[in-house]
């Protein structure tokens, strides 16, 4: 794709997370959503870059904080919206929540409650690729925190050691809960400990969605080869607290103010205008059309059923039990 | 005595055994900041960041490491953040924790307590809301207490600390707002005794944790109608307090057996088995047992309180037992 | 019916699912030498080292990745190596496996095989001789079944590798070599299906895998004076045959349950329940059980004998419960 | 210690580890043993060169190939050969077993039957002597297939963030039971995963048990004086099979006939002649007290009562139940 298409695609993208995550941050301090909520506002230029450089049949395992992964994945925003609600209209029919979204047929293989726990996951949907003879990658999402659990070495190793088409991307936000970055992490990056497993390791600015487009459209070119597995680390900014209500007493106000500086919607605007193909009528045509999803996609949510407390006995079993 | 909620009566714990005995440390994710539940809030300010660790996220380091502090002089508090995450440290639990002692043929102790915040609640989902306890039910080499109340907890989570072996602690989530009365200072309760929470000459309910909490409201509905229940919570599952459930069932005749985990495997079996064992001739009617359904937690709260064990499951067990229509 | 030993039997189902269907393959450390039971040797020569992938030591990315083949088309069976090192996959299998179809709102299958060789034999210590069912009992979304001959052993591991839900086979060490006949081929046992292994009227006698083995030795035994014990396999846990069951019992009127893992919070505690819950009224005596000692497995065969479940134990026990001096 | 007396120490030890493992592989190989056996003949110098860079007052923890790390960290010979057997005598009463040898008062906090496990419990080890207010030092011992588990991962990182008194210690023999170490491991070697964390990494000839010393003894003082840990990769040979009866039909027989030319004792004595100070009385007189002390232990052992039945029961807890 040329770089205009791009950058105004990836634009789209980003607006269309920010503006569903703001939506979402504003229904559930209202209270209209159940659960605990952790939102990627400022993250979304990671989400937007690695989305468009995937095809619709690949793959990607995702986070506790991964709404922007599953929109920018091809995800629908009303099952999204619907889900976190707790409706039957959800994608996982109200069973799932916030940190739990799936939705298969979309490749986008699910949230996680478990840090770390899609990486391994990733590893045999690449592998599942590899033997299935399909050229399919899968890309697994992970935080600078997550990077610390031991599913991470045995993901990379293996998928190094049998070459399996999968992106490691770690989004490093520079916190994990309260803990800081270098608080718990040896070795002042993710990056570094790619070339203990011999495989390429590259350090991107997480606000450039342009940037990590770029680095994983290279990453899955090289995994889709069979070539094997590549560790992106996008540098970023978490703009809420850790989930909604956090007080975060343990961060510098400044901090987020900064990071904003480093708005990664602003940046591809910019970069829109550097081309010179900024419009502001098609941005504003581009904002109402965003609304009028999202606004759809809330009606529906709030239209939509609550499921039946019967509905918790089922789906636990293909063939369920007695049958 | 002073009300204080559960969450802080197990920080008053921490607080009084840190200031009792330096060998005592906390070690966990996020805890200086008291994160997740504010168990922990203070204590790092208290006692400096050394003894309030906030580990990376690596819980099987973090559960594996304070193991080899317990077999070299520590007595570490490790904070599982979500008992969920347990599974992320299992081997450490399993086959470095519970069994060295026993497999060094005794040369050390493992003073080790974990601290499990787990159950249902608030939609919190599938991955943080689970009752784990049966699996270290059938896992010998530790000790397992389950308070219902801020006295309890309080008095529970000391004795753990104090205790020469593993003892996991498990703090039901929602209970740590639930205020109570709790005695202030030296508060221990040992393990292994049992707690008669209602007196009650029908049906005796055995319950842990927040299915304490339940079982009391159940008492009250089943009150109005004439039935008078006795909720006994036996506070520790290892070692159990045998004895008090026996005598309460020779009183009562009749069981119910409350737990909020899965009813498949879960601990109620046990704790029917045990009563079986030690009083089935006084048993007048076959036990029954009101547990969660066997499927994970869903989110959408109609779902979550489909699955969970609710008052009106408990009214019915225990008007069940006793013969009458549920 | 050709003669083959259990390990043989396993071996047969793996080579008969892998021929049929191209999705099954096999994940494990060392599988491809047919390390450690032999369970898979010559598979690899068969079907090629990219079905039967020997893994570098990583248990939660070998159960983790099979996790996500099955998502994504594939049907891996995957080879614990001891079934006490789920330990180090326990997130994987409790976490993602057992519950993501659940929380996916059943959007797709998770057809996983996990093979479990467990339990105790030949003093390989607290380590290698854990029966660790109970955990999974207690984890819906798992589908678990424990062979105890050649024949079972074949027939339920076909069923397993065809079922489109997780499977745990649970496949006790010292049986690997024990033979029997087992059928050719096409040879399904389907899951649910208790089978009574001996017929007898005296009393019910509940085992699985290698206990059932020990049961019939106890059954000679206890025939030599007259006593005539049925010994009822359940063959899988979940689901549960209640029915033969119950049946057996309401025949009996008395139940011995023999299991090889520790009494408490074993999986005896949930049949028991079971057996209560359907036949309290044909009960004429208490449930009895057998089980090992509440303790790690430990090494010297002294030591390891006097922790497990025994022939005399049974004995005893079948004793007791007709009210004879044990 | 002047290099003279320190190989001499060095011979000794490796010697008396060499010994000890050929007669326990006679012994078992005689049905005097129950259990599974994993011998270290062949590595005899990486267990020689650590232990004697090490204070009676450390600590090792330790694998299933543990005889010579036991015997090298001060372990007793008795003890030692006696819970092979399964008495009463031997240091886990016989509870433990050849894959669970344990001494605390030794140092030696356990083999383990759980690959892997001893690296996060040599974290807790030097957190305790970090917060103790020691300068004890914790080697964690491990393979090259462990270093593919997560806690490799999880303790490393620790171990460097908050900079523990610990020394990894990897003896890479090449093989994990019946898999080649490349076919498993990605990046070469797995000192190459040191700067990941940024700690140093060295790679040392395993058989060269006076590099092992020197390498080691380096690491210690720097975890001595608070500078945190290092990653050594001992490379070296196992000579027998994975366990005691593997049949081996995964390797080629020559590996093992040429690592024999590299035997650690071997080296250790030329090491003495090229100093001028090899005597062959001395040497005698060193083998003959080995074999006196191991014929003493075995006798010890035979001699010993078995446990009786009723000690299963005991040790599991400090204060038993119902106490
Ligand atoms: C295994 C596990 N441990 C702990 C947690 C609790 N937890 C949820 S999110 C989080 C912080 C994650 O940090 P990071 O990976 O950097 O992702 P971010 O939240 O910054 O996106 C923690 C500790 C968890 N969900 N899973
Ligand atoms: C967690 C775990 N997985 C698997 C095993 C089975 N196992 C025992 S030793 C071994 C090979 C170990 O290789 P390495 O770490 O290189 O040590 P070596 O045997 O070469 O000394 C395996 C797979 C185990 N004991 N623990
Ligand atoms: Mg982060
Ligand atoms: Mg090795």
């Amino acid at each position: 794709m040329d770089e205009p298409r791009l950058a105004a695609d990836l634009y789209r993208t980003v607006l269309r997370i920010r503006r569903a995550e703001e939506r979402i941050r504003d229904l559930y301090a209202a209270g209209r959503m159940p659960g605990f909520i952790h939102l990627s506002l400022g993250q979304e230029g990671v989400a937007g870059g690695v989305g468009a450089a995937l095809r619709p049949d690949d793959f990607v395992t995702s986070t506790h904080r991964g709404h922007g992964h599953y929109l920018a994945k091809g995800g629908s925003l009303r099952r999204l919206i619907a889900e976190l609600y707790g409706k039957a209209t959800g994608c996982c029919r109200g069973k799932g929540g916030s940190m739990h979204i799936a939705d298969v047929a979309a490749g986008y293989l699910g949230a996680n409650g478990v840090l770390t726990a899609g990486l391994p996951l990733a590893c045999g949907v690449g592998l599942s690729a590899k033997l299935r003879r399909t050229d399919q990658v899968c890309v697994a999402f992970f935080g600078d925190g997550a990077a610390n659990r031991g599913p991470f070495h045995e993901a990379v190793n293996l998928a190094a050691v049998w070459r399996l088409p999968v992106v490691f991307v770690c989004e490093n936000n520079g916190w994990a809960s309260t803990t800081a970055f270098a608080a718990a992490t040896a070795g002042g990056s993710i990056v570094a400990r790619a070339s203990g497993y011999g495989i390429p390791g590259l350090t991107v600015d997480g606000n450039d969605a342009l940037a990590v487009h770029g680095a994983t459209a290279a990453a899955v070119t090289r995994a889709r080869a069979g070539d094997g597995p590549s560790l992106l680390e996008a540098r970023t900014i978490r703009w809420q607290g850790h989930f909604e209500g956090d007080p975060q007493g343990y961060r510098d106000k400044t901090e987020v103010a900064e990071g904003r500086r480093s708005d990664p919607l602003v940046r591809l605007a910019d970069r829109l205008r550097a081309l010179g193909i900024w419009d502001e009528r098609w941005a504003k045509e581009t904002e109402e059309a965003t609304l009028a999803e999202l606004d759809e996609a809330v009606a529906f949510a709030e239209a939509s059923p609550d499921p039946l407390p019967g509905d918790a006995l089922g789906d636990l079993f293909v063939r369920p039990i007695g049958d | 005595m002073p009300e204080l909620t559960y969450g802080d009566a197990l920080n008053a714990a921490l607080r009084e055994e840190m200031a009792r005995d330096e060998r005592v440390y906390l070690i966990g994710e996020d805890i200086g900041a008291g994160v997740p539940f504010g168990v922990t809030k203070g204590l790092r300010e208290a006692f400096g960041a050394e003894r309030v660790l906030d580990a990376p996220i690596s819980e099987a380091a973090i559960v594996g490491s304070a193991v080899g502090a317990a077999m070299t002089g520590m007595r570490p508090v490790v904070d599982m953040h979500f008992a969920d995450f347990v599974t992320c440290a299992m081997d450490e639990v399993v086959n470095q924790l519970a069994k060295s002692r026993y497999m060094f043929g005794g040369q050390c102790g493992f003073p080790l307590t974990l601290r499990m915040p787990y159950g249902i609640g608030k939609s919190a989902g599938g991955h943080h809301s689970n009752s784990v306890e049966a699996w270290f039910l059938n896992t010998p080499g530790l000790k397992l207490c389950l308070p219902s109340t801020p006295a309890d907890a309080k008095g529970l989570l000391k004795t753990a600390i104090r205790d020469d072996d593993p003892v996991l602690v498990f703090e039901q989530r929602s209970l740590y707002r639930v205020t109570g009365p709790v005695p202030e200072g030296e508060h221990l309760i040992p393990l292994g005794r049992a707690d008669v929470k209602r007196p009650g000459r029908d049906v005796t309910v055995i319950a842990t944790a927040r299915m304490v909490q339940v079982a009391l409201e159940a008492a009250d509905a089943l009150a109005a109608e004439g039935i008078a229940i006795e909720v006994v919570d036996p506070r520790s599952l290892v070692p159990l307090d045998v004895e008090t459930l026996a005598a309460s069932v020779a009183r009562t005749h009749r069981v119910v057996i409350v737990e909020e985990g899965p009813l498949t495997g879960g601990v109620g079996g046990h704790l029917a088995w045990v009563v079986m064992e030690a009083a089935f001739d006084e048993l007048d009617a076959p036990l029954a047992r009101v547990a969660a359904a066997d499927v994970p937690v869903p989110f959408a709260p109609i779902l979550e309180a489909a699955v969970s064990p609710q008052v009106s499951g408990i009214v019915a067990a225990v008007r069940r037992t006793l013969g009458l229509a549920a």
